[in-house]
C-alpha cells in the first residue's frame, strides 16, 4: 500500500524542476511570451534530454515506457514554471493517439522521433470536446477538410486532428491546403492555432475509427492538464505566502493578519484534495480502467475550480503587486485560465461525468 | 502508487470476514454501554483481536503489534458486514492511550482493563462555557485540601455526561500560574456528591450533550494523571487523533450514494431529480469533492504506513471534511424539497431525518473540536509558517 | 424619487416590531414550538389588532387595502422574530386569491372575517411549485380528491387549495372527507399538514379558471416569504455581532479577531443588496407588472442563497452556543431552512426565472 | 417607494434630449483629453450645465445648485444617447472637489477654471510601493528649502501620468509627526526637472497606470493646500466618493445583458449555451446579483436625496460591485469557452476581448481602491461597530 509517489517520481520530480529552476526562469518565460519567433526550443531539448518527450513511449520505439502518473509529476512541475513546452500536446496527446490507434509502421515511423525530441506533435481535439460555432473537420478519401479551432501548440511539426466522428488523423505542417493561422489569447505560454483544411492529406489512425481512441487520448489530456493547473495553484500559493511574510502594512507583515493567513489557509485546504485526487485520477487511467474516465472528468472540473479560486485568491494576497507584471504573477494566473477552458469546460465536462455513470 | 494491501493482508481479510460471517449473529444491533450483549461482543472481539488489538495483554488488551492497516481491515470489513466493532467512546478511544502514554502503572492497573470491559464507561470534561476554542483559559478549579481535591466548577458539551461511571477532566490547580502551566488532569467518580448533571438540547433537537456543574466535590489526590500543572500536555496527548477523526471520507461516500439514490428515485412533477441538470451538476461537483477528500484520506494513510506526517494533507482534513459533510447534506435536502424539511416522526419522513439531523450535526462539527477559524488558524501558522498573531497590548474596546 | 420605506412603512415596522419584542418574545415562541395544542392565537389576535390580517384586504371588504411592499415589511419583522402567524397563509395568499379570482360573493363572504382576525386560511400550493412523487388533487363537480403535501398552516380554519390544473378551491377545514395530517419538520414556527381529499366539497375561485391567479399568489408569496427570510437573517446577523462583542476567548472579545469581523461583514454584504431587491420585487409586484414575475422569481432564489450564508454564518459566529437551544439561535436558522425549500427551492425558481424571460 | 423622478424632471430630461439630438454630431467619439474637438464640446456642456455643473460661475463652473437627480439624469440620457459626458479624470472628479472644499482662494482662481476646460490635466500621486492599504505609512518626503520644497521618493498607480500636465500628491512633510499627522497636500507641474515616469504593465498588459520617481523635484512652497500636516484629511475629503463611483451598477447590468446576447448567439455542438441548463441556473443567479445591486444603488441615491447616508448599503457597494463583475466577467469566458481565452487583435475575438479585460482589470479593482480585507476591516468597524484590532506589541516576527 502506498499511495503517492514512488522514489523514481520524487526523484523525476525534482530532476524536472531542477531544470526548469535553471532553464525556465520567468525571465525565460517572457522572452517566450513576447516574442511570437521564439519556440522555446531550448527548453524542450532539454526536457527530452531528460527523457521527458520519451516518457510515454514504449520502450520497443525508443521510449521510457512511463505511466500517466508520472506524466501527470511532469506537468506539475511544468505548470508550477508555467514553462512554455508542448509536453502535453507531443509527448501525452500525440504519444497516446499513436500507442492507442496507431498502426505499427506509424508507431514506428513517429513515435522514436517523438521520443528523441525531433518531433514536435500539436493536438486539435476541440470539436471533440464541444465544438464551437460551426467549426468541424469532415475526412474523406485520405484527406481533411474544414476548420478546427483551437489546435493546441501552434509551433508543432505536426498536428493530431480529431476529425467529426471522432476518428484521428496525423497531418504534417507541411501538407497540401492546411493553414495555421495562430489564435492571440490570454496565456502566452501556450500558443493556439485555427487549423484549415481544404483536401488536406492527412492519415488516419486506424485503430480510432470507432472513436473510443480520441476520448482516451482526451481522458489522459485532462488528466495531465488538471495536473499542471495543479503545479500553477501550488506555486501561486508558495508566492503569496513568500510575499505576506515579507510585505509588511501597518507595521507588520501582512502575514500575520488572520484575513491573509484564513485566505492561505484556504488555498491549501483546496489544494491539498486536490493532489490527491491527480495522483488518482493519474492512477486510475493506467490501473483502474473502470473508473478512469469519470477520474478524468472529474479531476479536470475540480482542479478548473480550485484552480480558480487559487488563481484569483493569490493575486489577492499580492495586493497591487498580484495586478502589476512586475512580479509576473499573471503568467500563473493565465495558464490556469487556459487549462480551465481547454479540452472540456467545467460543466461540459461535469456533465461528461455523470453520463459516464449513467445519470444523464 | 500500489493500492493493494500485499497477500499477508489479503490473508488477514479473510480471516477477519470468516470471523464475521461466523460471528455475526452474536453481535449486538443497537448501541447500549450497558447491555450485556455489548459486553460480551467486547470480550469476543478482544479474544480475536478486533478490538483492544494494541492494547497490552497485562491491560486487558490483545498485545498485538500496531499494524495501521490491519486496524484499517478490520473497519473496513466490520462496516462492510455492517457488524459491531463492540464499544467506543472517549474512554477506550482518549482516556486509554493517554494512561498508556502518561499514567502511572496504578492507574494503567486499575482503569484500563475496565474501560476495555465496558465496566467503567467515562466522560471528558475539558471545553467550559468560557473556554471553548480557548481552552487553556478554562477556570474550573481544584484545590488540595487534605488528601482531596476540591472542585468547583463546571464543563460543557460533556457527550455521555449522563452515562458515565467516570470522568476524566481538566481543572485548574494552579492558579498563579501561566495559563496553560496551571492545569491538572484528573479522574473522577460521577457519583462523587456535588456533581450535577443537566442535558445539553442542541439544534437536532437531540440531547447529544450536557452540562456538569461541580460544587464542593472531593476528588481522593492520587487521581491524577501526570504531575500537578502538566494537564495540558496529558490533554494534548492524544487530542490531534479526534480531529482526524470527523473526517471520515468513507462516511461521505457514503452519504453521497445515498443521494444519488434519492435523486434517481424522488420525483418533482413526474421527473427525477437526477434528470434536473442543474442538481445533476451540483451532484458532479460533490463527487468530485468526496473522491478528493478519499484520495486525501489514503495519502494520510500511507503516509502514517510510512512514519511520515502527511502534512497539510492532515491538517486540512477536519476543515475541509466537515464542511463537505455539512454542505452535501444541505444539498440533499435541496434535492428532496419539501421532503427534506420532515423531521421525527412520521413515514413520509426519507431516511429516518438523518439529512437535516447530520446537516445541523456537521454545522456543530465546522464548530467543535476546533472551529474552521481555528483550524484556518492552525493552517497557515503550522502548516504554511506563517507567523502568530502579534499578542495585544491590552483587551479590546468592547 | 423615494426608494426606500415611506414614514408609514417606517412606523408600520416599529409598530409590528414593538407588539413582536413584547408578545413573541423567545421563551413565547419556544411555548408554541413545544406545544403542538398551542396555535399561537394571542399572537395573531393582536396582530391582527394592528391591522395586519386586514393588511392586503380591500377597504370595502373591512380591510385597509395597503400593498405588497406593507406585507413586506411586517413578514421581515415576523421573520426578524421568528414569530408563529399565519400572516403568509391567511393575510396574504388567501386574501390575494380571493382578490385576484373570487366572486363577489366569496369576497364578501370571506374577506372581512380574515380582515378581523376571525378567519384563518392554510395554503396547499406546493404541488403548484412542483409536485413531489404521487402528490396532486383533482377536481370535479365541486368536489376534490387526491392529495395535497406540504399544505401551509396546519391550523388554519379553512384552506386554499391548487389542483392539477392550477385552479383555486377554497375547502373547510370540517368538510367531508377532508383529512388534514400534521407533518413534523425542522422549523416548528411554522406548522405543516398534508390534506388528504375524498370527494370532498369546495369552492372554486371561478376566475381561477386559467392558472394566472395561482401563479400570481405564489409570486406575491414569494416575495412575502423572501421577505420573512430576510428579517431573519439580519436579525441573526445582529444576534452574531452582538454575541462577538461579549464573548471573549484569549483575553479579547472575539468581535476583535479579523476573521470573525469579516464573517460579519460578508454577511451583512449579502443582506444589503437583499434588503434592496426584497423591497424592488415588492413595489414592482403591484406597480411595474412587466417586472413582476422575474422579480419575484428572483427574490424568491436570491434570498433563499443569502440566507443559507447567513444562518450557516451566523451560527459559526455563535461558535458552540450557536448549536445549542440555549440561545435558540437555531430557530432563526430552520425558519430560514424551510423558507428555502416552500414555495419552490431555488434551482426551480431559477429556472422559472428563465422561463418568464424566454430562455428556457 | 417612488420610482418616478417627478413633473420638474422629466422636463429636464426633455431638455437634455432635446440638447444631445441637437448636438450630438459635435460630440467627440474618442477620449483623447488633447483633442480640439474634446476641449469644445467640453466647454459646450459647460454653457449648458451638463458638465461641471455645480460649480460656481466664478470658477469657471455653470453654478447649478447641486440636484442629485438632474446630476443622474444627465448621466441616464447622455450613456443612453452612446454621448461623451465631457472630460473626466481625477483631476475633475477629485481636485477639484477638494479645491472648492479646502484650497485657498489663489488655489481656486488658479487651477478650478484651467482643469475644467481640459488646459490643466491631473494626475494623482497617492500610493507608493510600501504604502498600499496602509497608504499614511507613505515616504515620498518634502522638504523645505528656501521657497521651495524639495520632493524626492516615488509613486505608484498613477494612471494618467504620461499624460498629466500636474498632479496632485501625499508627501510626508513632518517625519517626526505621527504617521497621519507628517503628510502635505501638493500640486506639482509634471515637467519639472526631476521627475520619471515609467510605464506599469498591468495583468491586461496594458500600461493601465505608471510609477513616477521624484528625485530633488523643487515645488513652490504655496503650491500646499491646507497647512502641512492636514494632507491626510485634505485627501479625505473626497477619497470615499472614488470608492463609489468603482461599482457602477448600470454598467454591469449592460455586461449582464450582452453575456445574455453571447448566451443566445454562440453555439457549442450546435446548441446555444443559452440551452445548457447549469449555464442558464448561474446566468439566472448573476441576473439575481445584478439586479439587487441596482435596487442598492437605488437606496443610497434615495438617501442622497434626503440628505441622509446609506450606511452599510454604501459602505458594501464596492466589495460586492467588484466582485460581482470580476466573477460575472469570469463566468461570460466559461461560456465562450476557448473563444473567452482569446484576447488581442483578431476577427475571432468577442467583443474586442473586453470579457478577458474586464475579468482581469476588475481584479484590479477588488485588490485597488482599499482591497476587499480593508472594505471588510471597513464595514466591520464602522457599519456593525466591531473594534479595531488591537494593536500589536511588536512586529510579528517574519
Amino acid at each position: 500500500m502506498e499511495f503517492g509517489l514512488s522514489e523514481e517520481q520524487t526523484l523525476l520530480q525534482e530532476t524536472i524542476n531542477r531544470f526548469l529552476d535553471d532553464n525556465a526562469k520567468l525571465d525565460r518565460v517572457r522572452k517566450y511570451a513576447d516574442d511570437a519567433e521564439d519556440v522555446g526550443a531550448d527548453i524542450w531539448a532539454g526536457l527530452a534530454e531528460l527523457g521527458v518527450a520519451a516518457l510515454l513511449v514504449p520502450e520497443a520505439h525508443g521510449g521510457i515506457g512511463l505511466k500517466t502518473l508520472d506524466a501527470a509529476v511532469v506537468a506539475e512541475c511544468l505548470g508550477a514554471h508555467v514553462a512554455p513546452a508542448p509536453f502535453l500536446t507531443t509527448a501525452v496527446l500525440a504519444v497516446t493517439a499513436l500507442r492507442t490507434a496507431g498502426d505499427a509502421a506509424q508507431q514506428a515511423q513517429w513515435l522514436p522521433r517523438i521520443a528523441d525530441g525531433s518531433l514536435r506533435v500539436g493536438a486539435a481535439l476541440a470539436e471533440a470536446c464541444g465544438a464551437r460555432g460551426a467549426a468541424g473537420v469532415t475526412a474523406a478519401n485520405g484527406k481533411l477538410s474544414g476548420t478546427a479551432l483551437f489546435a493546441l501548440d501552434a509551433d508543432a511539426d505536426m498536428f493530431l486532428v480529431a476529425d467529426g466522428e471522432q476518428r484521428l488523423h496525423i497531418v504534417a505542417r507541411d501538407a497540401a491546403g492546411l493553414g495555421v493561422n495562430p489564435l492571440p489569447h490570454v496565456d502566452r505560454t501556450q500558443r493556439m492555432a485555427e487549423l484549415t483544411f481544404d483536401s488536406t492529406p492527412a492519415e488516419l489512425l486506424p485503430g480510432s475509427a470507432d472513436g473510443e481512441a480520441c476520448r482516451a487520448v482526451i481522458d489522459v489530456g485532462r488528466v495531465v492538464q488538471a495536473a499542471d493547473t495543479l503545479g500553477a495553484a501550488q506555486n501561486m500559493l508558495d508566492q503569496a505566502v513568500d510575499y505576506a511574510k515579507q510585505r509588511e502594512q501597518f507595521n507588520r507583515v501582512i502575514a500575520s493578519f488572520q484575513a491573509v493567513k484564513h485566505l492561505c489557509a484556504e488555498m491549501a485546504a483546496a489544494i491539498e484534495p486536490s493532489r490527491a485526487l491527480v495522483w488518482y485520477a493519474a492512477h486510475a487511467l493506467d490501473e483502474v480502467p473502470e473508473e478512469g474516465r469519470l477520474t478524468a472528468c472529474h479531476v479536470k472540473a475540480h482542479l478548473a475550480e480550485t484552480g480558480e479560486f487559487v488563481a484569483r485568491t493569490a493575486t489577492v494576497v499580492h495586493g497591487g503587486m498580484g495586478f502589476t507584471d512586475l512580479l509576473g504573477l499573471h503568467y500563473w494566473f493565465k495558464r490556469i485560465g487556459f487549462n480551465r477552458q481547454t479540452l472540456g469546460g467545467p460543466e461540459r465536462v461535469r456533465e461528461e461525468a455523470a453520463r459516464v455513470q449513467g445519470f444523464a | 502508487m500500489d493500492l493493494s494491501y500485499g497477500p499477508e493482508y489479503d490473508d488477514f481479510r479473510q480471516e477477519v470476514r470468516s470471523f464475521i460471517a461466523k460471528h455475526k449473529h452474536l453481535a449486538p444491533t443497537q448501541q447500549g454501554v450497558r447491555s450485556p450483549r455489548v459486553k460480551e461482543w467486547q470480550q469476543l472481539l478482544i479474544q480475536h483481536g478486533y478490538a483492544a488489538r494494541t492494547i497490552p495483554t497485562e491491560y486487558g488488551g490483545y498485545g498485538a503489534e500496531p499494524d495501521i492497516l490491519k486496524g484499517r481491515i478490520i473497519g473496513e470489513e466490520f462496516a462492510a458486514g455492517q457488524v459491531s466493532t463492540g464499544l467506543s467512546g472517549q474512554g477506550i478511544s482518549m482516556l486509554v492511550p493517554t494512561l498508556l502514554e502518561l499514567g502511572s502503572e496504578a492507574q494503567k492497573q486499575e482503569f484500563i482493563r475496565p474501560t476495555l470491559t465496558g465496566e467503567f464507561v467515562w466522560c471528558q470534561g475539558y471545553s467550559e462555557p468560557n473556554a471553548g476554542s480557548d481552552l487553556a483559559s478554562l477556570r474550573t478549579s481544584a484545590v488540595l485540601d487534605g488528601d482531596d481535591w476540591v472542585i468547583n466548577g463546571s464543563k460543557i458539551w460533556t457527550s455521555t455526561a449522563h452515562l458515565a461511571d467516570w470522568m476524566f477532566c481538566l481543572v485548574r490547580t494552579e492558579p498563579d500560574a501561566p495559563k496553560h502551566q496551571g492545569i491538572s488532569f484528573l479522574l473522577l467518580r460521577m457519583d462523587t456528591p456535588g456533581i450535577e448533571i443537566r442535558p445539553l438540547v442542541d439544534m437536532t433537537m437531540q440531547p447529544n450533550f450536557n452540562e456538569v456543574f461541580f460544587t464542593d466535590v472531593r476528588v481522593p489526590k492520587e487521581q491524577i494523571v501526570g504531575h500537578r500543572g502538566e494537564g495540558w500536555r496529558v490533554a494534548n496527548a492524544v487530542l490531534g487523533h479526534e480531529r482526524e477523526s470527523l473526517g471520515d471520507p468513507n462516511a461521505s461516500l457514503s452519504r453521497l450514494n445515498r443521494l444519488i439514490h434519492l435523486m434517481q428515485t424522488e420525483t418533482v412533477d413526474g421527473a427525477r431529480p437526477m434528470d434536473n441538470p442543474a442538481l445533476r451538476d451540483r451532484l458532479m461537483k460533490f463527487q468530485a469533492r468526496v473522491m478528493a477528500m478519499r484520495f486525501n484520506d489514503l495519502r494520510i494513510l500511507s503516509a502514517r504506513l510510512n512514519g511520515a506526517d502527511a502534512g497539510l494533507a492532515r491538517m486540512i482534513t477536519k476543515l475541509q471534511a466537515t464542511e463537505l459533510r455539512h454542505e452535501l447534506e444541505g444539498f440533499a435536502i435541496d434535492v428532496m424539497g419539501e421532503f427534506g424539511l420532515l423531521y421525527g416522526k412520521h413515514p413520509y419522513v426519507r431516511d429516518q431525518g438523518s439529512w437535516q439531523n447530520q446537516y445541523m450535526y456537521f454545522l456543530g462539527l465546522i464548530i467543535g473540536g476546533g472551529t474552521s477559524q481555528i483550524q484556518k488558524n492552525i493552517i497557515s501558522e503550522r502548516g504554511l509558517g506563517m507567523p502568530r498573531e502579534p499578542k495585544a497590548i491590552v483587551k479590546a474596546e468592547a
